[in-house]
């Protein structure tokens, strides 16, 4: 049995299977699994094709994204869903001295997100499509989130969409204030990130994926209700301190990948024009 | 058979010319720079070529050595038509200091004819010798050219010609940048190799006293196109000496009809 | 003989159109997979359509805007720079060193700093595009200065010229043909430096038109911008040449 | 020569103190930025559990082989053009317009090709490597003293024997000179590619400090990355003053 | 007062020399290649000087020039020491090439030396155009040296050192490097120029016959270190002519003598 490489940015959202990895509970299906942290998620198709990782962890758009490009790709397994939680470190943050009221305060601003068409982005702009706003009275940038306090304090944007840990710490470091928690008003309980494989790879290796699958069934668990050790296990990934860690939740893992799910965003998506084919999702997930 | 019997022809009795021009025209850049120059050089003969600045005579030079072609009339060597260089001619260039390797010692440079002959590598080395010795660098085998004085230099490139063994030597302004005394005894030596080796030579010059000293025969070239518009057999007695010959009175006589020539030619 | 030159181009052109035939065979036996290899076809009509909708021509004026003032600025502060390190030997002592540190440092590892300090601003992609494209053109003001012929000092002596005399009317003009190489290098990597930024900062122009393509997985648009900056590339380095051919009418080897 | 490094450091050292103390006056709070003391430490501790020795590994691994190719490739292209006047005029419009191509823009391609890991960043570094070492060693054959050239023909050195003993020797400063050029544009290129994409070296260092909210590790790097090329710089300067410094050179016949 | 008497003292009746060396010694780089030069040149004489190559010619010129301090004794112009270049001596360097501004056409270039004299630019292109005229380049205002020939370009540079209006023209073999034609017509040049401005001149040159048929005077240097080793006056007539002034037997017998003198040096 070759290991296995499963790629993910640094983030909570692979939690699952770090934590399986640290607790031995791949092993004990007899997998061999290692993580390899990539930079940029939009990244993840491409490293997938290539064989550099075998199982990555793609948002919702880099993964529906490359598979209307034509990449042969194929979810596996779930990792993350949106969750009251969740939903609730996500938000728009505004510098001092811009007041949002309502949605349509954002018009003729310029705000921030870590990812032009990323899950972030997409989010805000279905909230205010939602809320009767047209996206395009506003102004996007690209902001990576290292990058957002300084950009928020010198004033570079009005608002940036983030979330936790920065949105406390900007918050703490009185830069501004929470202009708009779109994500609790959305309250979607979609994928965030879902583990992908090759089609070509997937067929050849179903056995693996059912023991992958399994085994994020039992960290899930874990991930869900032991918050001690999930941080301990993403600090050690992500090498953020672990205080930080700690002090936000993990996203709610949820191994198991329904295909409404996957609808939703491609409804969302293409509205917002960024599909051009009609994508079959029965074909996307992995039986 | 025609031509044979043609060339027979047009040297009846004397001995074949080694260099011949027939004719020869070359255009450059749609320029004609050359036009309708007939001449032939005797073996071991000393010919040299004066002319003002800018009338073509190292372009003739370059004819002789191979290194252009005519466009039209022919140049032979030996009776054969010439293609291409040769490695029996040998060229002087008048900017020693460019046509030598700079990173490669005296040795070397004199080295890469020997290279280019397919000397076995056994065999260099004494001979690298001989030849450093005959142009009065013996000492000198491991210097680079930088280190060396241009009449230095200047020499270096002699052994290096000599090295091709070459029937004929093609020497450009080869003293030019030289100071008069090195000069004067760079002249000597040149005259002392060559009547030991017995080649022709082709010698330009815008020095007419050089010319003069050294010369079987003069060539002085009319410019725009370059042809001939003088030509003096020059008959002062061999060895000859840079201040007695200088002063004899032929020397004198000369110098005065090329000197009328050149300043004729520059109006 | 102006007709050769033209025949010459012309010949040039018509092997940059063999290799762009060569590349559309490889697409079409599909040697690679069209997904990462478009062919010359889907690239083009990318291209066209990025113009029609009008999207492109926004991008590439802002690749252009970033490329001209980053070299500008460059070029200003690398002549400056380079004028008082060539001419000062306290400056060279102090100064250089410094910069030889500074010089190797990658500009995309600048960029998160300079976000820090100037913000996501058009004034931080100025400070990064000329941060990196200024080496060429300083060093080039310093090795021209350093070269210039010692005989044309002493004429300057013997006039008693001043100082600043012998800068403007000496130095400079002397210096100007490794100048201008130093710029037309600089103009190459101002170009380069414009993407590089427009992709890790964000900035509009078609640098951050390739990412956008690369994330979306479209390759023909992909190909239309990476299209698009070596023609850029080529224009502007065509018309550099010009210009230094007019300003340096008086060296032999322009004629 | 001591004095004169002394006075070399001032000026950096003057930076720092004025950096330092004006990141303490205003009680600077940034992702990005970090006074030099804790630089310094977090440059310390990467020293310490030899991460930042590994990571430097890697880079210049890939820096260097991609140097390698790139030069090979751009030396063979280059003395080729160089030497044929015919191919130099066809070839002009398609390396100018290949030339100028940011090997970033092709970094999405060469993932897809060639995965993360070494070969793709030594693909991108020997790409970008090619051109200026193409560029410089056409100049530098075209500069050739013709002289020279019309030695080897007068004694007819066979083509192969021109190009090893005439064209190589005599173009050999300058192409060092474009050597010296390549191996900055090979670091700066791998780093690039390292913060770009990939999960290698001393740019996925950079960006593992960065997400990790660590920029006083961040800028360790970056001082580290300016004191290796600082090096390189000074030990490719001192080998092409041993190699060229006079006008004699290596290539010796003899 | 006492240096007052002692220079008195020394050229009594006589009227005072323009430049003075007195016991001038120069050392550079540890060696010494001047050692104890006392010399004294008159307002408008011609002085030339010849030596082996290396001898230190150039480097008496520069020190006369101000381009170079003596190590001990004292350059002296008009009774002032030497303490820097000065405006009223002018230099014509040996390689023309690099002294001028090769981004400046030929007026641009006499315009630098009427620009450091504070010439109004009104009043320029007047001056440059008579100066031009003078040295027989009046329709070439508009060229780039480039554009010149070597001859041309010599010319030029002695237009720009004219506009200094300068009390003595030092020059360093400015002919070396052309041929011998153009050479012999700017020697001529040189001696009507001269006589028309009434300035002194020092003329370096390791020619021979063009020492003695430009000067008053011939000192011949010693080398190693550079002092004077011979010292000829010429008593030729002037105007003179280049083949006839030759040709006369105190010619030939001062080329005789100087000769002599180098072939002695040179061993
Ligand atoms: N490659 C070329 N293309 C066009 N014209 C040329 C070329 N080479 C030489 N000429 C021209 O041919 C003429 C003769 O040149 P050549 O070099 O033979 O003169 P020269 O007699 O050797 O002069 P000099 O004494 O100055 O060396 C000149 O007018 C020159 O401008
Ligand atoms: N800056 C210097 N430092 C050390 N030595 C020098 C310097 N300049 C000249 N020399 C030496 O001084 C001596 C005289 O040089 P100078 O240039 O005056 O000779 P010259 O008579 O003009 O010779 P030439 O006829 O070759 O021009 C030479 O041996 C030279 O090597
Ligand atoms: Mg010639
Ligand atoms: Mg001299």
């Amino acid at each position: 049995q070759a290991k296995i490489q499963v790629g993910c940015t640094a983030t909570s959202d692979c939690a699952s299977a770090i934590v399986a990895i640290d607790e031995g509970i791949f092993k004990k299906h007899g997998l061999e699994v290692e993580m390899t942290p990539i930079g940029i998620n939009s990244n993840i198709p491409a490293a997938i094709l290539s064989n550099s990782i075998q199982i990555g962890g793609p948002t919702s758009t880099v993964f529906l994204q490359a598979a209307d490009g034509g990449l042969d790709l194929v979810a596996v397994a779930g990792a993350t869903v949106m969750s009251p939680v969740s939903n609730g470190n996500i938000t728009a943050f505004v510098r001092n001295g811009i007041t949002i009221k309502e949605p349509k305060d954002f018009v003729g601003k310029k705000v921030g997100a870590p990812g032009l068409n990323a899950f972030l982005h997409v989010l805000f702009v279905k909230w205010l499509v939602e809320k009767g706003v047209d996206p395009k009275g506003v102004n996007f940038v690209e902001v990576t989130f290292p990058t957002m306090a300084d950009i928020i304090k010198s004033g570079g944007v009005d608002a940036v969409l983030t979330a936790e840990p920065f949105v406390t710490r900007m918050t703490n470091a009185g830069l501004g204030s929470v202009g708009a928690r779109y994500a609790v008003e959305l309250a979607r309980t979609d994928p965030i990130i879902f583990y992908a494989a090759s089609r070509e790879w997937a067929d050849k290796n179903a056995a693996a994926i059912k023991k992958f699958r399994d085994a994020l069934a039992e960290s899930a668990v874990i991930v869900n209700n032991d918050r001690e050790k999930a941080s301990a296990s993403i600090a050690k990934f992500t090498k953020q301190p672990i205080e930080v860690v700690k002090a936000t939740p993990p996203n709610r893992s949820e191994p198991v990948l329904k295909l409404e799910q996957l609808a939703w965003w491609i409804e969302v998506m293409s509205t917002q024009k960024m599909l051009q084919s009609k994508l079959d999702t029965s074909k996307l997930v992995l039986k | 058979m025609a031509s044979a019997a043609k060339r027979l022809e047009t040297v009846p009795g004397t001995p074949a010319p080694q260099i011949r021009f027939d004719e020869v025209t070359l255009q450059l850049g749609g320029k004609t720079i050359i036009e309708n120059l007939s001449l032939g050089v005797q073996p071991g003969e000393f010919l040299c070529i004066v002319g003002a600045s800018g009338c073509g005579k190292t372009t003739a030079l370059r004819l002789a050595a191979g290194l252009y072609q005519p466009t039209s009339g022919k140049v032979n060597f030996d009776g054969q038509p010439m293609r291409e260089p040769r490695r029996e001619i040998a060229i002087v260039f008048q900017d020693y200091g460019k046509a030598l390797l700079p990173w490669r010692t005296a040795a070397g440079n004199v080295s890469l004819a020997l290279e280019a002959g397919g000397m076995p590598s056994a065999e260099r080395p004494a001979r690298i010798e001989e030849l450093l010795r005959t142009v009065g660098l013996p000492g000198h085998a491991g210097k680079y050219p930088s280190e060396m004085s241009g009449g230095m230099q200047q020499r270096l490139q002699i052994a290096r010609c000599l090295a091709q063994e070459p029937k004929t030597l093609l020497m450009d302004e080869p003293f030019g940048a030289l100071d008069a005394m090195t000069r004067q005894g760079l002249q000597d030596e040149v005259l002392t190799l060559v009547a030991a080796s017995g080649a022709t030579v082709i010698f330009v010059t815008h020095d007419l006293d050089e010319a003069i000293y050294l010369g079987d025969r003069v060539i002085g070239l009319l410019p725009h196109p370059g042809r001939i518009g003088i030509e003096l057999s020059v008959n002062l007695p061999r060895p000859r000496e840079q201040l007695s010959t200088r002063e004899q009175p032929e020397f004198l006589r000369l110098r005065r009809q090329l000197f009328d020539f050149i300043k004729a030619t520059e109006q | 003989m102006n007709r050769t030159v033209i025949l010459w181009r012309v010949a040039s052109f018509a092997v940059a159109a063999g290799f762009i035939a060569l590349w559309q065979l490889i697409a079409n036996l599909k040697l690679v997979s069209p997904v990462f290899l478009p062919g010359p076809d889907r690239a083009w009509a990318s291209l066209v359509r990025g113009f029609s909708t009008g999207d492109l021509w926004s991008k590439l004026a802002g690749t252009l805007e970033h490329m001209a003032y980053g070299w500008l600025a460059a070029s200003i502060a690398g002549i400056a720079i380079g004028a008082i390190i060539g001419s000062s030997r306290t400056m060279r002592i102090y100064v250089a060193p410094s910069l030889e540190f500074l010089r190797p440092l990658p500009v995309s590892a600048i960029i998160p700093v300079a976000i820090a300090m100037l913000g996501l601003t058009q004034a931080m992609a100025l400070f990064v595009i000329a941060f990196g494209a200024i080496w060429p053109i300083m060093l080039a003001t310093i090795h021209g200065f350093a070269a210039v012929e010692p005989r044309l000092y002493e004429v300057a002596r013997s006039l008693q010229m001043s100082r600043l005399a012998v800068i403007f009317k000496i130095a400079l003009p002397s210096a100007s043909p490794d100048i201008l190489a130093g710029m037309r290098l600089s103009l190459t990597v101002a170009l380069i430096l414009s993407v590089v930024c427009e992709i890790l900062a964000g900035l509009d122009g078609l640098g951050h038109w390739v990412l956008l393509s690369a994330r979306a997985f479209r390759s023909a648009d992909l190909f239309a911008g990476v299209i698009l900056l070596g023609v850029t590339g080529y224009v502007t380095s065509v018309a550099m040449s010009l210009a230094e051919h007019r300003l340096l009418a008086w060296q032999a080897s322009q004629r | 020569m001591t004095g004169n490094s002394a006075k070399a450091l001032a000026l950096p050292l003057a930076v720092l103190v004025a950096f330092e103390v004006w990141v303490r006056a205003t009680h600077l709070q940034s992702d990005s930025l970090a006074p030099p003391s804790e630089i310094v430490m977090a440059l310390f501790g990467a020293f310490t559990d030899l991460s930042i020795l590994a990571a430097t590994r890697d880079t210049l691994f890939s820096a260097f082989a991609g140097l390698a190719i790139g030069t090979v490739i751009g030396l063979a292209l280059g003395i080729a053009i160089g030497i044929s006047d015919t191919l130099n005029r066809l070839m002009e419009v398609t390396v100018e317009a290949i030339r100028p191509i940011p090997s970033i823009a092709l970094l999405p391609i060469a993932l897809i090709a060639l995965g993360f890991g070494y070969r793709m960043e030594i693909v991108i570094v020997a790409f970008a490597c090619v051109w200026p070492v193409l560029i410089l060693s056409r100049a530098a054959v075209r500069s050739i003293e013709p002289r020279l050239m019309e030695v080897a023909r007068a004694l007819r050195l066979p083509p192969a024997q021109r190009v090893w003993k005439i064209i190589i020797p005599a173009a050999l400063p300058r192409i060092f000179v474009a050597f010296r050029l390549s191996a900055g544009i090979a670091l700066i290129v791998a780093v690039t590619v390292e913060i770009a994409i990939n999960p290698l070296g001393l740019g996925a260092g950079i960006m593992l400090a960065q997400q990790a909210l660590r920029p006083d590790l961040m800028l360790a790097y970056l001082v580290w990355i300016g004191i290796i090329g600082y090096a390189l710089n000074i030990l490719l300067t001192v080998a092409q003053q041993r190699l060229f410094g006079r006008a004699a050179l290596s290539g010796d016949g003899q």
